[in-house]
């Protein structure tokens, strides 16, 4: 479903993010992306998401070369895509239920759907209670999970997660990881790049691990791998 | 596009104005400001138009007629005078009134014509008055066609000037109001720019989320095109207050002038503000969010 | 405050025009334009101010001396004339001249002078030139005292309409001007405003870090000072330049009329709006920068 | 050193974020805040930092009641506080160095000392060869790093960090750690708001952990405690 062929991706200082990555992932699957910091993970991503070309190679999702979108494509594209950012990217000026609301309205949802989806995503990541507040009134386990509601509002096919619990306490983080091996359960591809050791360790799923922009570990049923 | 997205256009641009009070505003000041200052170009230049063709309308050629002109032979000539092209009204002036207007010219020193009345020096004339200045010289050759007159006075040096200032007039205004027309909408499409720019995170937020472009240009169009619709709705309010206010000031000092009626300004500025301030307001928009929708 | 850290503003606020590009022509833009449209204005006032004066000049009263007053006694009368206050200067005109200046007057008919050289019935006159309109009616009434003069022409009614039309032009420009100058100010705080608006994030990280006041400020303001100075020398260019060409243009146009010289309106230009753009940037960015402040 | 007495923060919307919570620490110590997602880790720092005000109490740091300071002295009340924001708060627009330097530049330091110490701040947290690079261009994690050179630019008496592990991966959040661990050692008061388990464990220092805005527990030589 997801396939990365000989994909490297060079910036402009000439730093090499991603050398010669060949990957596939199956539909269904759930995939923890691992490795130390700069290493590569959030540029995979991006490459996925279409927010940067690669510099060689060719990456095809659901049998389509999306080098190959049109502009006018590539919101179709990711809307098959939910993503959670590392770093939240909460509209500021809108409540908790606008941010996700917003999502729906995006790809011309009904208003019925978005008045009976909306709540529902909020009280799956527990923040029912907060639909109303902006999000400089949240703490930051909370803005994380208003991320993940806004990410599955849609129904997307894939999930893509970068740090999704990289702010949240161990027991709410769990919950996010129950959450996510439901939706993974119900059909959606998820692709998760982390640290949390535990997580990864206690999850069983596979395990690609990034170093330096090259995969040099890919295991079904892996651990996080690394030493602390 | 669906009803229902499009009705979530209309309350995002709402919203959105609200929410940046402050940009909102100052688009709007902006818009109003500009086309206030237009305006004011334009009441300007109709009035001084219409002091033009007051001015123009004075222009005329006369014509002096031989002695011993019988007056059935003057009706004649009026006819063919009224035949030429451009010639938009005569009027005949006899011995006696010749006379008359003379010794008033004279002023104080009328008492030099008393006597006169019995050996008139005074020719009849027809005063012929024309359309456009600029027909003055083709009349006035016809006019010496006819070969009942000892003299045709048309003025040709005055009304050279005349032609002149009114084409200066002309051509001050057009430049003035292409220069500003230039300053207003980059000072409106900077604005809107800004407000883009200030919002460039929100931007890239719903492109990220699948947001086609005319998705995120859709609210931004609508927006600017009521800010520019408020600020002409602003401008017009302004304007007609203002120029009702200061005719009503002036009037009473000015006697040789009468002002434009606001109703006639006023029918001509609303239809063209406003579509100018949506135009303005919209197409900034478009220009604005361009660059920013490059993800 | 160290001088280390004043370069550290000056660095600053270079750093962060050239970063924020488009944010910093827009400023630049709006006080160019709004100085601009002022300068325009103060051009036009100026030169309506010179015509205006020009005008006022050909204000005069005529006094008519009684026949047969001996040359002499016209030259103490003349030293009279000259000790009123409010006269600027006094021109006599001889029965001689009188004629021959009603025979032009006359035009195509003077032949109706002709043979009154020898008993003259025009009288010998003062052609008499006040400072101020307004001083007519003082200079009058000073001149009926003197008892040598037939007949004093004041031209009251006349002088009275150029004083009203004076007022009028003065007061329009007066309101025109203090509506531009608020117009401007609001534009160029709104722009700052905006630009602040778009740093906010920036101002309360500094903020946290310690910054004090002042420190956030300085750069605003001196950033706010030099887009302020550049839109001035922007918007003088122009105008020197625009005003130029378009003396070029016109001049030979108008007969009766002569521009102000582009080195008058330069220099008063200069210094004004410097300080004007300088002070609109400066404090454009304090009032604006204000409320974001507030951690 | 820094001592909370009686201290309520309740939010506008009545959202009661701290209720009574009294607390000291001393000079030089090393102290854990913890406790799940909300519970009012960050509003305690906010406090601290007279970002916002309690509701009711007194906050006293070197003997002087915050409450009190004038609006002039708190940006050098501020001085003394080096801070680690959970969401990074970098400057956008300017470099890594930049970024660093700029912390300097506030407090008027002089430009040799900033010649001087910006690099040695970067190496400590391993970024030297990313000075010049813009935060966009830079991982989660790389992020994270310039901020605590930043706060630690300045040499403050007190470290304040919200997460700072939370977009590391376990080897960096170590070698973080240990150089908290050093300056802590040379006198730096360092509290810390953490969800990562395994460090709060064998870090064995003081652990505060706070629920639904009150202290349930205040442990020295303590542990993560909440089972995952
Ligand atoms: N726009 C860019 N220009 C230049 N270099 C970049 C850019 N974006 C990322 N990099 C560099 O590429 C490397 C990989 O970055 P990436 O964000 O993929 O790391 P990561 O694996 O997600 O790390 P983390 O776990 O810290 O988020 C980093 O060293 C980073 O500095
Ligand atoms: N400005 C605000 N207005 C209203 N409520 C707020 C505001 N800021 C925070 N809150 C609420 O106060 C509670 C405590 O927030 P705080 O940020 O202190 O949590 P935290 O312990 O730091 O959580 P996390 O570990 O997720 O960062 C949260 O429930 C939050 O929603
Ligand atoms: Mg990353
Ligand atoms: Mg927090």
């Amino acid at each position: 479903m997801i396939e990365f062929k000989n994909i490297s991706k060079v910036y402009k200082n000439n730093h090499i993010a991603l050398s010669n990555i060949s990957l596939s992932i199956n539909k269904g699957e759930f995939v923890f992306l691992v490795g130390p910091s700069g290493a590569g993970k959030s540029t995979f991503i991006k490459l996925l998401l279409k927010e940067i070309e690669p510099t060689s190679g060719d990456i095809t999702v659901n049998g389509v070369n999306i080098k190959k979108l049109k502009r006018k494509e590539v919101p179709y594209y990711r809307r098959n895509i939910g993503i959670v950012f590392q770093d939240f990217r909460l509209l500021q000026e809108m409540t908790v239920f606008e941010n996700v609301a917003f999502a729906m309205q995006v790809v011309e949802a009904g208003h019925k759907d978005i008045k009976r989806k909306v709540p529902q995503m909020l009280s799956l990541v527990g923040l029912s209670s907060k639909a109303n507040m902006y999000p400089h009134q949240l703490s930051g386990g909370e803005q994380q999970r208003v991320v993940l509601a806004r990410a599955l509002s849609n129904n997307p096919g894939i999930l893509i997660c970068d740090e999704p619990t990289g702010n949240l306490d161990p027991e709410t983080a769990w919950g996010i990881m129950d959450l996510l091996n439901d939706i993974n359960k119900s059909g959606t591809t998820i692709l998760m790049a982390t640290h949390a050791k535990d997580i990864v360790d206690r999850m069983k799923k596979r395990v690609v691990a990034i170093e330096k922009g090259v995969i040099v570990r890919d295991q079904q049923r892996g651990v996080y791998g690394y030493e602390d | 596009m669906k009803i229902r997205t499009f009705n979530y256009f209309f309350k995002e641009s709402f919203k959105s104005i609200k929410r940046n009070r402050v940009m909102s505003f100052a688009s709007v000041t902006t818009v109003a400001a500009a086309l206030f200052i237009f305006g004011v170009f334009m009441i300007i230049i109709s009035n001084v138009n219409s002091l033009v063709d007051t001015v123009e309308n004075k222009v005329e050629i006369k014509a002096f007629l031989k002695d011993d002109i019988s007056s059935l032979k003057v009706r004649d000539i009026e006819k063919e005078i009224k035949a030429i092209s451009g010639v938009k009204n005569v009027t005949y002036e006899s011995k006696d009134e010749a006379l008359k207007k003379v010794s008033e010219q004279l002023g104080e020193n009328k008492d030099l014509t008393e006597g006169l009345e019995e050996d008139n020096p005074f020719p009849a004339s027809f005063i012929i008055k024309v359309n456009k200045p600029s027909d003055v010289s083709y009349v006035s050759k016809e006019l010496s066609k006819i070969q009942d007159f000892e003299k045709i006075n048309d003025a040709q040096e005055i009304v050279n000037q005349i032609i002149k200032i009114t084409n200066f007039i002309k051509l001050f205004s057009l430049i003035l109001m292409i220069i500003l027309s230039v300053i207003g909408i980059s000072l409106i499409s900077n604005t809107i720019k800004l407000t883009v720019y200030a919002r460039k995170r929100e931007i890239s937020i719903m492109k990220y989320i699948g947001a086609t472009d005319w998705f995120v240009k859709w609210p931004f169009l609508l927006e600017g095109i009521m800010l520019g619709l408020l600020g002409a709705l602003i401008a017009i309010g302004f304007l007609s207050a203002g120029y009702s206010y200061g005719m009503k000031m002036v009037s009473p000092n000015i006697l040789f002038f009468s002002f434009v009626p606001l109703k006639t300004i006023f029918q001509s500025i609303l239809w063209q503000f406003l579509l100018v301030g949506m135009f303005i307001g919209g197409f900034g928009s478009l220009i604005s969010i361009r660059k920013f929708l490059v993800l």
